[in-house]
């Protein structure tokens, strides 16, 4: 029952520190002094910043994943476009090497990829009609297979190691990753929260029907949602690409889709569309994130860590106490 | 008319680089039996879990195989299905896992797990010069992956200078030994050597090193045999000393000898059994920079 | 301007899977006039309002506007200022009010949304629906019904239209806010817009329009100025026969106390010291104004609401109920006001919808019969008279009417001590309305008892033994026997005049 | 536009061959066709009874979420959960052994965790509120954690070889998995199409709040079909351990909850609740397993193994041609 809903939105500069909006806030502070009490070293910026680069790539993922949910599907296949894409991209690179552009000319080639894959994904669900479920666990089963056909079991490497400096390198003292991943994260805040498309993808998630109504095209809104997701894959992708100079067909982006779906529904996201926020899933990213540090840090057993983090993620939700099914 | 032969290779699927590396040797191999002798036909199937091993197996049995060479998932639920197939006939080569009771293989071909890790652990101890504090990024949570660690923790403890200051996992995979290496370093000022369980996890960790910029850290080692890492150590990289061989090329032994059983040939003409032995443990080696050319296999992808 | 004839329907057919429920219909809208469109829950008339809306798209026949044939969509239809308002709401539920006001038609500068410019011109727009106290941010989820079909009215004031289509506007609404619709109604009408207007209630018809079209089984039956018909010759017309519209005789028997309320408060604030008592066999009346607090009460009731304050006592036990589960087991069940959120299960077949709360009557050996149920259901789609082609159909496909007399059916079905009907009728055509109140009646001369929340307050008066007033949440009268009537029961809903020292 | 929904279901014996509910038979026609035409081993009644066979386990489990999934929620779990089962019934019999009753035993202890698991995370989802992914994915979590904590790793192993009676014995030709298959399939049919319990799950997931209001005690019912879904695994746990005289704590069960869920979402289960059947969930499965099965007779390579499945799989829901997101 929706009785006991909060009866005005926060809005604008007006900050309610208790309110379900900030649980995530909360929930990050309370984990850090977990951590800093035990293992102080957590609160070595360079540690912070380490968490937060390694939120990166799945953060920028699970940017897509939010539009995508919001507009009520999902996307199953972004970890193995991750391993796609950024093989395509290793590929161009080598192919460049020697004509001066390689880095921004496979680069670009590798998001022109991913975003007309996450497009074509898109008809699938749309025009096609097929369910999102089903569409993407298709597509995650074909990109994760050409990629291994394409390398043959092994490995893209690129030849030119001056590549690493976009997954390695840093601007003054902050991670190129982590830049990337707040420029993006602002930029999609803007798209969701502030353009009529952003608006539209609310209304299909929560209605199609009214959506309809409302003379918005429902299909072309999902589409795009999903063309959005290739596009933060292919972000992604470069990051990841570049940060170990390769890629693996076969261990790239294993798993990324349950992080990315994790991050967003612990930000707030509804699995059955028409909620969720940026700020929320880039929250969630961080919470997930500084839980993967901390089982580290705290030197917690491989065997226990599961129960760990478990608990942590189902407590994080339930301080919040929200349910959509 | 000569007799045809059909040989089932079940293997795991690619979850990490070294699985990765047992397709394709499993594939070279395949590649190069049929080229010598178009009688032989083989197939390759991998799996995710060990119950869809156990049907792929079933399905072999059905499809009808000569031969098994069997990568088992884990060794105890591959035992039945195994002796199974023995039983009707089939010859089963038992590859890198044991099988739990000897009636469920005809040959076995592995490395040595706890060896590797008893050998990993003297390396260290002769590398450090028997004092210091190191780190172990370990794999994925199996069987395996806890003999080698057992194994190398045997001998450290024999080592009252040397001090384990973390255990934690890199699942083998790059980017996740990566990241933990990444919180490692911050968590441990002076840290003296590394070892990884495994070369993708080495390059992952090497790589947070390097970022970080520690000089504290004399080496970091892993084991496998992977050729990025052995052109590292042939180039005298000096933050990789040596590794240890874990040559996922075991496959295609394997399949050799499956090949030769099947045919009735001894497995080369210096044998002088018949038969092919029963048990094959191939030994760790010890990859540094004198020997290395010899690891070398530049078109492999591990 | 006045009398030109804005838009037309020629030979409209609309079939869904192959069975067709509009035949060949004629329909004129002329600018500045009121349109009324009547006829059976089933009639097609919503299909109709769809087509001319642009939502649906005619099987055959042509639509013209302004004299030039036209296909439309909901684009098309939103670019030549046609405005269609749903019977079923259509609002995104977690957007906010002034949100959906303006979905798909967003003011922007460059690529940005302007939340303020929108957020102005929406109030101004709740200001002359009459919701000026509803903050324009606020997430449409948190209004009542009746709130939801002012704001989806409120369109009309904000754009620039030539045709507003109003499906069943008033089915939620009470006198007040009917009053408001209606001035809005006319200011529109002043300006030269072409109104269509379906409604069950042909007083509201007579009223209002200036036209009516009276549609049975998806063909035009007559189309004339409403001067011209009385409403019993519109009835006569709309069910084919002659119709009773008088009420059953009400109960005057007083049997003993079997429910009794006192100071019953919500934590929400919503609900404030309410008490009374209802006898067995008694049907008794809740009014009151839009947000008076009536639902709330029921769910209150119910333990749908957290309750601060009171006690309940059924047959003299003093009960606490916190589920309608524990309400059924009590011999309690709900009618909801919203049929669509909260009393349909549109995946669902009518069969699956009806039997759903006796489910246990058609179980033999702990499976079920589904035969009985077949036949259970069949009994009342027949009596009720739910027009489906089976009793397989989801009821998604239903029309609004058809829709409410499912739930009321599954309701009917459970036969318990007592009956909390919100808004029973809503949407029902008058035609069944009258089997409806027979029915209430006899079943209240077998010894059930029946709360009736209802804003239609020619039912309130003909209908209830007596009527509890409500407003902002407190019982401000009850009325019993010649005290009963409309214009008593306005009074004190307005608060014009004030309780008795309740 | 969803006006044009269908009018009336088929129903009773009318069977209607080209519609919607029989495209899945179509499908398994054309595969098998298709594999026999290559492969004439495919239609060895020994490889038809291992495609059943095959089916047997993620079969169970799958009609186990299907239960979840018709009451409108989702379980993550059960891949875990299977490992975890299994473990304890091992280590049951291990510890029974010598008892004569250690078989009986355990398996009655292990299906009683298996219900009692799962009806924890359904008290979890309905009275903690917790998102149902995100609680099941916590619960995915701390499985596998506890199981490879209890077997240090490795694997558990039965003492008893009699055990694989189960999942390796036959009865008159049938293997006993698949008749266990079958007489789960019934029952679990009858209770979702033939009780008023089947019947309040479907309700509750079209509408969770009409189902409310309709007096129907929705948190009852979600949390039975956690417990059903434990119930299930179990079940399904009992088969596999068996099967395999032993349980890998690492891997057992793995991605086991995508085969379960994507086979219901085949068979026309709708992820957002209030539609399924049993029958689609068990043909479902049964297009997964050909699928497999396939692909090792007909040699397919193994890189290209993912394409050739993904594209099956969307091809068959193609077919259907069905939407829900
Ligand atoms: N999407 C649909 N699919 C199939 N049949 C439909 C659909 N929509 C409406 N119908 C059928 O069309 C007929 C006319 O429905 P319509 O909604 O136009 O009636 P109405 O006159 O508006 O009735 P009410 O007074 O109950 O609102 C009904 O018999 C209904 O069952
Ligand atoms: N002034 C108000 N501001 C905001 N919300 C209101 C206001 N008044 C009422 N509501 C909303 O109205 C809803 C219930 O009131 P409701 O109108 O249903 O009462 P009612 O007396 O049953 O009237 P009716 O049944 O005629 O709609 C509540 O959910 C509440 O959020
Ligand atoms: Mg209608
Ligand atoms: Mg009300």
């Amino acid at each position: 029952m929706s009785d006991e809903v909060q009866v005005s939105r926060s809005r604008g500069l007006q900050i309610h520190l208790f309110s379900e909006k900030y649980v995530l806030l909360w929930v990050i502070l309370i984990l850090s002094v977990l951590s800093a009490s035990i293992s102080p070293a957590f609160l070595k910026l360079q540690n912070l910043m380490n968490i937060l680069w390694q939120s990166s790539f799945i953060g920028i993922i699970a940017i897509g994943a939010t539009f995508v949910m919001v507009a009520g599907a999902i996307d199953l296949s972004v970890g193995s476009l991750t391993a796609f894409v950024g093989g395509i991209i290793v590929i161009a690179l080598n192919r460049l090497v020697g004509t001066g552009f390689h880095i921004p000319g496979a680069i670009a080639f590798g998001v022109g990829v991913g975003i007309a894959m996450g497009y074509l994904t898109g008809l699938l669900v749309t025009k096609l009609r097929v369910v999102p479920f089903i569409a993407t666990l298709g597509t995650m089963s074909i990109f994760r297979s050409l990629t291994l056909y394409l390398a043959n079991g092994g490995e893209f490497r690129s030849l030119d190691w001056s590549y690493t400096v976009i997954g390695m390198g840093e601007l003054a003292g902050v991670p190129i990753p982590v830049i990337l991943f707040l420029v993006y994260g602002v930029a999609a805040w803007i798209l969701l929260h502030n353009t009529p498309f952003g608006r539209h993808l609310y209304a299909v998630g929560a209605n199609e029907r009214s959506a309809r109504y409302a003379a918005i095209d429902v299909d072309r809104v999902r589409t795009l949602a999903y063309a959005l997701s290739g596009l933060s894959v292919a972000v992604s992708a470069v990051i990841v690409s570049s940060m170990l100079n390769s890629v693996s067909s076969s261990t790239t982006g294993l798993g990324f889709e349950l992080d990315a779906i994790a991050a967003a529904v612990i930000g707030g996201t509804s699995l059955s569309g028409g909620r969720g926020s940026i700020l929320g899933t880039v929250l969630g990213v961080i919470v997930l994130s500084i839980i993967g540090n901390m089982l580290v840090m705290l030197n917690v057993s491989v065997y226990l860590q599961g129960t760990v983090k478990g608990v942590i993620i189902v407590t994080a939700i339930l301080a919040q106490r929200r349910r959509t099914s | 008319q000569e007799k045809t032969y059909h040989i089932g290779v079940a293997v795991p699927a690619a979850d990490h680089g070294w699985t990765g590396g047992v397709i394709w040797w499993a594939q070279k191999a395949i590649r190069e039996w049929q080229e010598r002798d178009p009688n032989l036909t083989f197939t390759l199937v991998t799996a995710h879990n060990p119950s869809e091993q156990v049907a792929q197996v079933k399905t072999l049995m059905t499809k009808g195989i000569d031969a098994l060479v069997l990568l088992p998932h884990e060794s105890g639920p591959l035992t039945p299905i195994a002796e199974e197939a023995r039983k009707k006939g089939i010859f089963v080569v038992c590859v890198d896992r044991g099988l739990l009771r000897e009636t469920a293989y005809d040959v076995y071909l592995a490395g040595d797990n706890p060896g590797l890790g008893r050998m990993a652990g003297e390396q260290m101890a002769k590398l450090l010069g028997g004092k210091g504090k190191i780190v172990v990024i370990e794999g994925l949570p199996t069987q395996i992956n806890t003999e080698r660690v057992e194994g190398f923790k045997e001998i450290i403890s024999q080592y009252p200078d040397i001090e384990i200051l973390a255990i934690q996992t890199g699942y083998w995979q790059r980017d996740k030994s990566f990241a933990t290496m990444q919180t490692l370093l911050q968590k441990f000022d002076r840290i003296d050597a590394v070892w990884a369980g495994d070369d993708d996890a080495l390059l992952g960790a090497l790589q947070a090193i390097k970022l970080a910029k520690r000089q504290d850290i004399k080496f970091i080692f892993g084991a496998g045999g992977m050729k990025e890492v052995v052109k590292m150590i042939m180039d005298g990289d000096p933050m990789v000393p040596i590794t240890i061989t874990y040559p996922p090329s075991m496959i295609a032994s394997s399949i050799s000898v499956a090949v030769k059983a099947i045919k009735n040939e001894p497995l080369f003409p210096e044998f002088y059994q018949n038969s092919i032995p029963s048990k094959i443990i191939l030994a760790c080696e010890v990859v540094n920079r004198e020997n290395a050319a010899r690891y070398y296999f530049p078109d492999s992808v591990y | 301007m006045k009398d030109a004839v804005v838009i037309q329907g020629r030979g409209i057919c609309k079939d869904f899977s192959g069975v067709r429920v509009l035949f060949d219909v004629d329909i004129d809208g002329r600018a500045g006039e009121v349109h009324g469109v009547v006829g059976e829950n089933g009639a097609g008339k919503s299909t109709l309002m769809n087509i001319l809306g642009g939502v649906l798209n005619p099987t055959e026949g042509q639509i013209f506007f302004r004299g030039k044939e036209v296909t439309l969509n909901p684009k098309k239809a939103r670019d030549l200022g046609i405005l269609l308002v749903p019977q079923e709401l259509n609002l995104v539920e977690t957007l906010s009010i002034y949100e959906n006001v303006f979905l798909g038609n967003e003011i922007k500068k460059f690529f940005f949304l302007e939340r303020d410019a929108m957020i102005d011109s929406c109030r101004r727009a709740l200001h002359a629906v009459g919701l000026d106290t509803v903050d324009p941010a606020t997430p449409v989820e948190k209004l009542s019904t009746a709130q939801k079909q002012l704001v989806e009215i409120s369109k009309a004031v904000l754009q620039r239209i030539d045709v507003l289509i109003l499906d069943e506007p008033t089915a939620t609404l009470t006198e007040h806010e009917i009053e408001i619709l209606f001035r809005v109604i006319r200011y529109l009408k002043e300006q030269g817009v072409c109104i269509f207007y379906v409604s069950h209630r042909l007083r509201e018809v007579k009223e209002i329009c200036d036209w009516v079209t009276v549609l049975r089984d998806g063909r035009v039956v007559s189309s004339c100025a409403v001067e011209e018909v009385r409403e019993e010759e519109i009835a006569r017309l709309m069910v084919g026969r002659p119709l009773s519209t008088v009420f059953p005789p009400k109960n005057t028997r007083r049997n003993e106390t079997i429910l009794e309320v006192k100071g019953l408060t919500t934590f929400d604030g919503r609900v404030k010291e309410v008490s009374f008592v209802l006898h067995r066999g008694e049907v008794l009346g809740f009014a009151g104004l839009v947000g008076s607090g009536r639902t709330e009460m029921a769910e209150a009731l119910l333990g749908l609401r957290r309750r601060r304050a009171g006690e309940i006592f059924l047959e003299g036990r003093k009960i606490s109920i916190s589920s309608p589960w524990e309400a059924k087991r009590l011999g309690i069940v709900y009618l909801p006001e919203e049929r669509k959120s909260s009393g349909l299960l549109m995946s669902l077949s009518v069969r699956e919808n009806v039997s759903l709360m006796v489910l246990n009557r058609v179980t033999r050996f702990l499976l079920l019969h589904h035969k009985e149920e077949r036949s259970l259901v069949r009994r009342d789609v027949e009596r009720l008279r739910i027009r489906c082609k089976s009793i397989e159909q989801y009821v998604e496909s239903l029309s609004g009417g058809n829709q409410q007399k499912v739930v009321l059916a599954r309701l009917i079905e459970t036969q318990p001590k007592l009956y909390i009907l919100d808004e029973p009728t809503r949407g029902i055509d008058i035609g069944t309305k009258h089997y409806i109140y027979q029915l209430i009646r006899d079943f209240a001369k077998e010894g059930l008892s029946f709360i009736v929340i209802s804003s239609d307050l020619p039912e309130v008066v003909g209908l209830c033994d007596r009527v509890v007033v409500m407003r902002d949440g407190k019982v401000v009268a009850t009325l019993e026997n010649e005290r009963i009537n409309e214009e008593e029961i306005i009074l004190y809903a307005t608060g014009i005049r004030e309780g008795e020292g309740m």
